[in-house]
């Protein structure tokens, strides 16, 4: 696969010098690493081939051929990223195709994630959108493509790339959410979240621009130097704010959540499992990326604001949860919360604080994307029954989807055997090593509140009698089984042996630079 | 010692993943799967102690590793058990206690539609009791901590029909959050400043040996008191006891197990665990004796006024941990442990009698309704009596040896433990009043039902042999704690807890006589009130007796009641009762439930502004842009960039 | 022209603010929309500003991606539109308020 | 160097024209004015880039922006028949003063911080960025920045994508998603 990306580069490189006349002769084209950025094309190689393929595969074999076709992708781009790991080990981190693209152990990590999240998608999202009837061929191609955005998001080592690779994943999540364009709330949230996030873009472009303009480029490292050089200059603490508030909207910081509970309600379940966890982990990583990596040497200008903002999104997030009656708001206002406590690592910036945030995004993405493939279950066509209510005794009629829903909700309100738990300890251990006590406080009270609003929903679901008729939740076909069970495993295998996971985070070193 | 501690709390769990997996297994296969696999337990555990019994000195204190289960950064946890002679007491406590009361709930909950997945939560219950008595970290100890928590909430709203039982389950899981969000702040303050959170072993020793140098007291004091928060919350002590009484609404053997016997011991327990740690911090120390002593004291004379016969119990039970801090409080962590053990055997006897005059009285607990039922249930009866002598501390049962050591205990400690002392006494005496109140206003004097309503009858076997056995236990245990001739506990405990100084001579032989008078003056005092002349039809009378008019009726009748107790306890102790009963009730749940509907009411405040239009959000990223601005340039100025 | 930097940084400050109250005052998405591409202009123009006064023609390339970006978020947000507008026969943003709480 | 007054004459027209033309965006009733202003603004904006040492980007502007983008503004608009007046009265309470509002804080705040920014007289007439334009921005996006400039392929895919999915009429799911739609209402 590689040789064949290596050939096709290769040509087209050479047409570009060819085709381009200039006063010295020809642009001498940079070095292209093509191990490092294998991972990313080789999913938007495999996006073209599924759009491509219409008309050479008979139209009935279609919709699986774009599935295949976007789980091959998957897995080839898991190879190359798995080569890509193995340079690091001879240790070779640093920045490949002109310092733009950063290779080391947190971008390659992040992209293992973020396959894991695309090949989840395409796992319970393709049953699920086939329930609905509303799946299309596309899905697969959008679903690789927003992968290769947010993967490119803990990659880009220049704000302009992370700009790129945000409208990229962003502009695929604006298109999932209106996957069941003919419904009225998927098309409201559709049209909620497109304009809000093109709003939030350009406040964030503001920010490039004006970090551009006291730094003189747009390049982390650049700007890591220019920061290290002394004083911050007013322009640029202008810029952090606005670099912030794109990347606060992408995590759905207070205030800039609140498209949140309204997309989470509207989208399509399969979708909102995607764009919970995916979304979410990306503004994380290219936080983590910028702020902590970048922003390192004006933490002290930063750590206030960034704290303040954590406790606004957890004080919110799990204050608004308590009073709702729709479980997808719910889980909607929980993702706040969660990005609020993902905040405390952030604002801790410590290479600790690092991995546990990856870790934490790890077993976030596993219990969010076993919960909306319950909920997707559970609510039947057109995700009609998304009351809490009409999950009342689903413990007598779905046993095993009770039980795996309780698992995911124990996991998310941080309740150990379960990852979710073990998450918010190291996350916190990490910020307290850091000295942020007071944060630390905020979060274990909001995580206080929070158990009360997920034991609502388990007390629901055991206690309750169902009210009214049997509602028409299908039995979960094999697939969604599958992958439901899959995130059980993870949610409760990183609960009871972190130590799997911890031992390859610290072993990937985690460290970028700045740190 | 082999890995196989391990199946200890493995063959509970296992059985609550099987009862709650399967529908397949009912009743009564469900019980008596679920009661052989604590006995299971049980056995393995008695094959630990003696193998410990073996060891020798520090040899005694062995921790068994499966492996390492969290390692980030610094930190490190290993899926450690840490068997000795504290730990084995406690898991031959809550096995033995637990497969009785398995054993009594197979005939408790007979007819009950969810029969099995009771019995799958008791086991998880006891699985996690055993993880959070093995554990030898803070973080193990943690899991347990929050899996009992979760046990007991499910157990208390298992009948959630009743709304009552519902609303019950909700506060004690609320107010419990509130003591475990105290426990987890100070399990990682230790770790910041001790750098570990294995208690024993590990680099640096594990907390025990290290933590008590490397911690600078300001902190350790901190640390230590958050710890206590998180059991005040478990363990149902002041300033959180609301829930305990309130649990009472869930099956009348999960109040005995897990609301008398074992969960809440759990603080107990940790603090005894890490007693090396809570002892470098005497500020901390003082303010778990105080706390311990005044819950006692508020918590005996609400069970004075008490008319439900399983609050009085669970009033009995805030009291009697009252004791059990008051004692690790000033560093005598055997007598705490003492007592928590007698207390189990004689408290879930207590409970299991209260639960089988219910099953005889058509579920009634209002004693003014009960009267003369010893008469008709022979066994319930002997078997309650030893119970009621024994925590009235009448000799030689179990409850004089513990509950003498503890006065001993904190008498020694200089005069605020000489006021301890006096508190803890007048509890005593407040002790025997309630509970032989409990006991006449139960089984003895007339009855005050009418057989053509009930038919009391005795209980099952399967709910008879646990009252018996548990009888002889509250017999017994005793001697395993006679001051000077027979110092078994304590001296088992030294490993663990450190050298016990128990000093015996004429001011302990005057302190136990001291108590013993206290204990029978109370039967006597009770006697009088609830065994009088027209007892039958004024029962009730000292808890209907807040105003002047009863009180004068009291007179009128010839009560030969000393003026001097009237003053002290009719008058003044029913209106400080009524009074702290006021305060638990409106107060202290007020504030609970008003802090509740503060947050939901902020929730709808908050959810108020998610109007849904579009352009209302946009405002808001504005706003948010333009704080974040404002946020940085003040921080900027602030800091002088 | 020798005008100083501020004035063009200034100038694209206010068409960001114009951009930025026209999206908050204008119920029609597709005015809405247009409002998006003013604060993007106004970005463009800060870019080239500075490109200008470093003298360095990053500045410049990166606009060229935000055109490309900009065009491209044009033809996704015009297509929810259109899709949306078969139903719903509206293009007003206050419609779409039926998720809220 | 001195600022000449032409200049700032110049400029100040300039601008004028697009603040006053995205002014107009905001406030036309007719859908269809207020594209035409956005051709305007992009317009000016064009001539600025001249005037900054842009002219192929000001020539891409004008192609692009002007072009193509203000035109699908237009088709749009015309296809979906709304280019008539519409009421501009404000409906939510209290939006239309905090809208503004933020907006005037906005850029008072943004005004205020590149005023605290410096030095503010152009230091680089001496650096040619317009001579050699074109060149220039060959170099850098093929080079600095042509793995930027390869990813930009991705978006426009998605692009495509969306128009396919979206906007693509598909006879069947009519009626289907008609009997649905009661049970989601």
């Amino acid at each position: 696969m590689i040789r064949i990306i290596n050939t096709l580069q290769v040509a087209s490189a050479s047409l570009v010098a060819a085709a381009t006349p200039s006063a010295e002769g020809v642009i001498r084209a940079p070095e292209i690493d093509y191990v490092a950025i294998a991972p990313e094309a080789i999913l938007v190689l495999g996006a073209l081939a599924i759009l491509l393929k219409k008309g050479f595969v008979p139209r009935r074999y279609r919709m699986m051929a774009s599935v295949a076709t976007g789980i091959l992708a998957i897995c080839a781009s898991l190879i190359a990223t798995g080569i890509l790991w193995q340079r690091l080990a001879d240790g070779a981190a640093g920045t490949a195709v002109s310092g733009i693209l950063a290779v080391d152990g947190f971008a390659v990590f992040s992209k293992v994630l973020f396959l894991g999240i695309a090949a989840f998608a395409i796992l319970l999202g393709v049953p699920g959108l086939r329930r609905e009837r509303i799946m299309r061929e596309e899905y697969p191609a959008l679903v690789v493509l927003a992968a290769a955005g947010m993967m490119l998001m803990a990659a880009s080592s220049d704000l302009i790339l992370t700009f790129l690779a945000l409208e990229l994943f962003s502009l695929a999540f604006y298109v999932l959410a209106a996957f069941a364009r003919d419904l009225p709330r998927p098309q409201e949230s559709a049209l909620k979240y497109f304009l809000l996030g093109a709003f939030a873009s350009a406040f964030f472009l503001y920010g490039v621009a004006l970090a551009y303009g006291t730094a003189g480029s747009t390049n982390l490292t650049s700007i890591a130097d220019f920061l290290g050089r002394g004083s911050i200059p007013w322009i640029f603490v202008a810029s952090m704010a606005l670099i912030l508030v794109g990347l606060g909207f992408k995590v759905g910081a207070v205030p800039f959540h609140m498209w949140v509970p309204d997309v989470y309600q509207g989208a399509p379940s399969q979708v909102v499992g995607f764009l919970a966890s995916g979304a979410k982990a990306a503004g994380v990583v290219a936080l983590l990326r910028i702020y902590v990596s970048a922003f390192h040497a004006a933490r002290p200008s930063w750590l206030p604001v960034i704290a303040g903002l954590s406790i606004a999104t957890m004080a919110v997030g799990v204050v608004v949860a308590l009073v709702q009656s729709d479980i997808k708001r719910l889980l909607g206002y929980s993702s706040i919360a969660h990005a609020g406590y993902l905040l405390i690592g952030v604002a801790a910036a410590t290479p600790a604080a690092t991995s546990a945030s990856l870790f934490y995004l790890v077993s976030y993405a596993a219990m969010i994307f076993g919960a909306f493939a319950i909920v997707s279950v559970v609510s039947g066509k057109g995700d009609g029954f998304t009351r809490i209510d009409d999950f009342a005794g689903l413990a007598r009629r779905r046993p095993m989807l009770a039980a795996a829903f309780t698992v995911f909700l124990l996991g998310l309100a941080g309740i150990p055997p379960t990852a979710g738990f073990i998450a918010k300890f190291v996350l916190f251990q990490a910020a307290v090593e850091s000295g942020l006590w007071w944060l630390v406080l905020c979060g274990a009270v909001a995580s206080v509140i929070a158990a009360y609003f997920y034991l609502r929903v388990i007390i629901v679901m055991f206690v309750r009698e169902p009210e009214g008729e049997d509602l028409d939740s299908d039995e979960p076909d094999p697939i969604t089984s599958l992958g439901m069970g899959l995130a059980i495993g993870i949610t409760l295998v990183l609960g009871i042996i972190p130590q799997a996971l911890m031992s390859v985070l610290a072993g990937a070193d985690l460290v970028m630079p700045g740190l | 010692m082999g890995k196989w501690v391990f199946l200890i709390p493995a063959l509970p769990a296992a059985g609550a993943a099987l009862l709650l997996m399967t529908r397949r297994i009912r009743e009564p296969l469900a019980g008596w799967l679920a009661t052989a696999l604590v006995g299971g337990s049980f056995a393995l555990s008695v094959a630990a102690a003696l193998e410990v019994a073996k060891a020798h000195g520090d040899e005694r204190r062995m921790v068994v590793s499966l492996g390492e289960w969290i390692a980030a950064g610094k930190f490190r946890a290993g899926f450690d058990f840490l068997v000795d002679p504290l730990s084995i007491v406690m898991i031959l406590v809550v096995t033995g206690v637990g497969t009785l009361i398995h054993l009594y709930s197979i005939g408790y909950m007979h007819g009950d539609p969810r029969f099995s997945r009771f019995f799958a939560y008791l086991n998880l219950f006891a699985a996690s009791m055993l993880v959070l008595v093995l554990g030898n970290n803070m973080i193990l100890m943690f899991l347990g901590w929050e899996g009992v928590g979760l046990c007991s909430y499910l157990l208390i709203s298992f009948w959630f029909e009743k709304d009552t039982a519902a609303a019950a389950g909700k506060k004690a899981f609320v107010t419990n959050r509130v003591g475990d969000f105290g426990f987890i702040l100070g399990t990682l303050l230790l770790f910041a400043n001790a750098g570990t959170l294995t208690i024993l072993g590990g680099p640096g020793g594990g907390l025990l040996s290290a933590a008590p140098a490397m911690l600078t007291s300001g902190t350790i004091t901190v640390a230590t008191l958050l710890l206590f928060l998180g059991a005040t919350g478990k363990s149902a002590q002041l300033p959180l006891l609301v829930w305990l009484p309130d649990a009472m609404e869930g099956p009348t053997p999960v109040s005995a197990l897990i609301h008398a016997a074992t969960m809440v011991t759990a603080g107990v327990y940790m603090i005894a665990r890490l007693g090396p740690v809570f002892s470098a911090a005497p500020a901390t120390m003082w303010v778990i004796a105080t706390v311990g002593a005044i819950t006692a004291l508020v918590a005996a004379t609400i069970a004075l006024v008490q008319t439900d016969l399983k609050k009085v119990l669970a009033y009995s039970t805030i009291s009697q941990l009252g004791f059990m801090f008051a004692a690790v409080g000033v560093g005598a962590f055997a007598m705490g442990i003492f007592h928590l053990v007698t207390h189990a055997f004689f408290k879930a006897l207590l409970f299991l009698g209260a639960g089988s005059v219910m099953h005889a009285m058509n579920n009634t607990v209002d004693m003014r309704n009960f009267g003369a039922l010893r008469k008709k249930m022979a066994v319930t009866w002997a078997t309650w009596a030893v119970g009621w002598l024994a925590i009235v501390g009448i000799p030689p049962l179990a409850g004089f040896f513990s509950k003498d050591a503890i006065l001993a205990a904190d008498f020694e400690h200089g005069s605020a433990g000489k006021a301890i002392w006096l508190l803890l006494s007048l509890t005593a005496f407040l002790t025997s009043v309630y509970m032989s109140r409990a006991t006449y206003l139960t089984f003895l004097g007339k009855a005050r039902w009418s057989e053509s309503e009930y038919h009391p009858h005795e209980s099952p076997k399967t709910m008879t042999i646990p009252l018996i056995v548990l009888a002889g236990a509250a017999v017994l245990a005793g001697l395993l704690g006679v001051p000077k001739i027979l110092p078994v506990l304590a001296h088992w405990l030294e490993p663990s807890v450190g050298e016990v100084h128990e000093p015996f001579g004429a001011t302990q032989i005057v302190l136990l006589v001291i108590a013993t008078v206290l204990a029978v003056a109370g039967i006597f005092v009770a006697r009088a009130i609830w065994m009088g002349k027209n007892a039958s039809e004024r029962g009730d009378l000292l808890a209907r007796l807040p105003g002047g008019a009863s009180l004068y009726r009291f007179f009128e009748n010839g009560w030969g009641i000393d003026p001097l107790y009237r003053l002290l306890f009719v008058k003044g102790g029913t209106a400080v009762a009524g009074a702290l009963k006021w305060i638990d009730t409106k107060v202290i749940d007020g504030a609970v439930n008003g802090v509740a509907r503060l947050v939901r009411g902020g929730g709808s405040e908050a959810s108020k502004a998610q109007t849904g239009y579009v352009r209302n959000y946009a405002l808001g990223v504005a706003l948010g842009a333009l704080l974040l601005i404002g946020g940085f340039v003040l921080v900027q100025i602030v800091t002088g960039g | 022209m020798n005008v100083p930097t501020n004035a063009y940084l200034i100038f694209s400050a206010l068409l960001f603010a114009i951009g930025m109250a026209g999206f908050m005052i204008r119920r029609n998405v597709i005015v809405m929309f247009m409002c998006v591409e003013l604060m993007l202009n106004a970005v463009n123009v800060a870019f080239v500003t500075f490109a200008r006064s470093f003298g360095d023609v990053a500045g410049q390339v990166i606009v060229f991606f935000v055109m490309v970006i900009a065009a491209v978020e044009v033809v996704v947000g015009l297509a929810i539109i259109v899709a949306i507008y078969r139903r719903r026969e509206s293009v007003s943003a206050d419609d779409a308020s039926v998720m809220k709480g | 160097m001195k600022t000449s007054w032409p200049d700032i004459l110049f400029f100040a027209i300039v601008c004028g024209i697009a603040l006053g033309a995205a002014l107009r965006v905001v406030l036309s009733k007719n859908a269809v004015h207020s594209a035409l202003m956005l051709a305007l603004t992009l317009f000016s904006v064009a001539v600025i880039f001249i005037a900054q040492s842009a002219p192929f980007l000001a020539a891409v502007q004008m192609i692009v922006y002007a072009g193509a983008v203000v035109v699908l503004f237009l088709f749009v608009i015309m296809l979906l028949g709304v280019d008539k007046n519409e009421d501009l009265r404000e409906t939510l309470r209290g939006q239309r003063p905090a809208a503004l509002g933020l907006a005037l804080l906005f850029a008072v705040g943004t005004v205020g911080v590149i005023r605290l920014y410096g030095s503010g007289a152009p230091q680089a007439e001496a650096i040619a960025l317009g001579a050699d334009n074109v060149q220039l921005i060959a170099d850098a996006l093929f080079t600095t920045y042509l793995y930027a400039f390869e990813i930009t392929a991705a978006p426009l895919l998605v692009a495509a994508i969306a128009a396919v999915v979206l906007a693509k009429r598909e006879r069947p799911a009519k009626s289907l998603s008609e009997s649905r739609e009661d049970g989601s209402a």
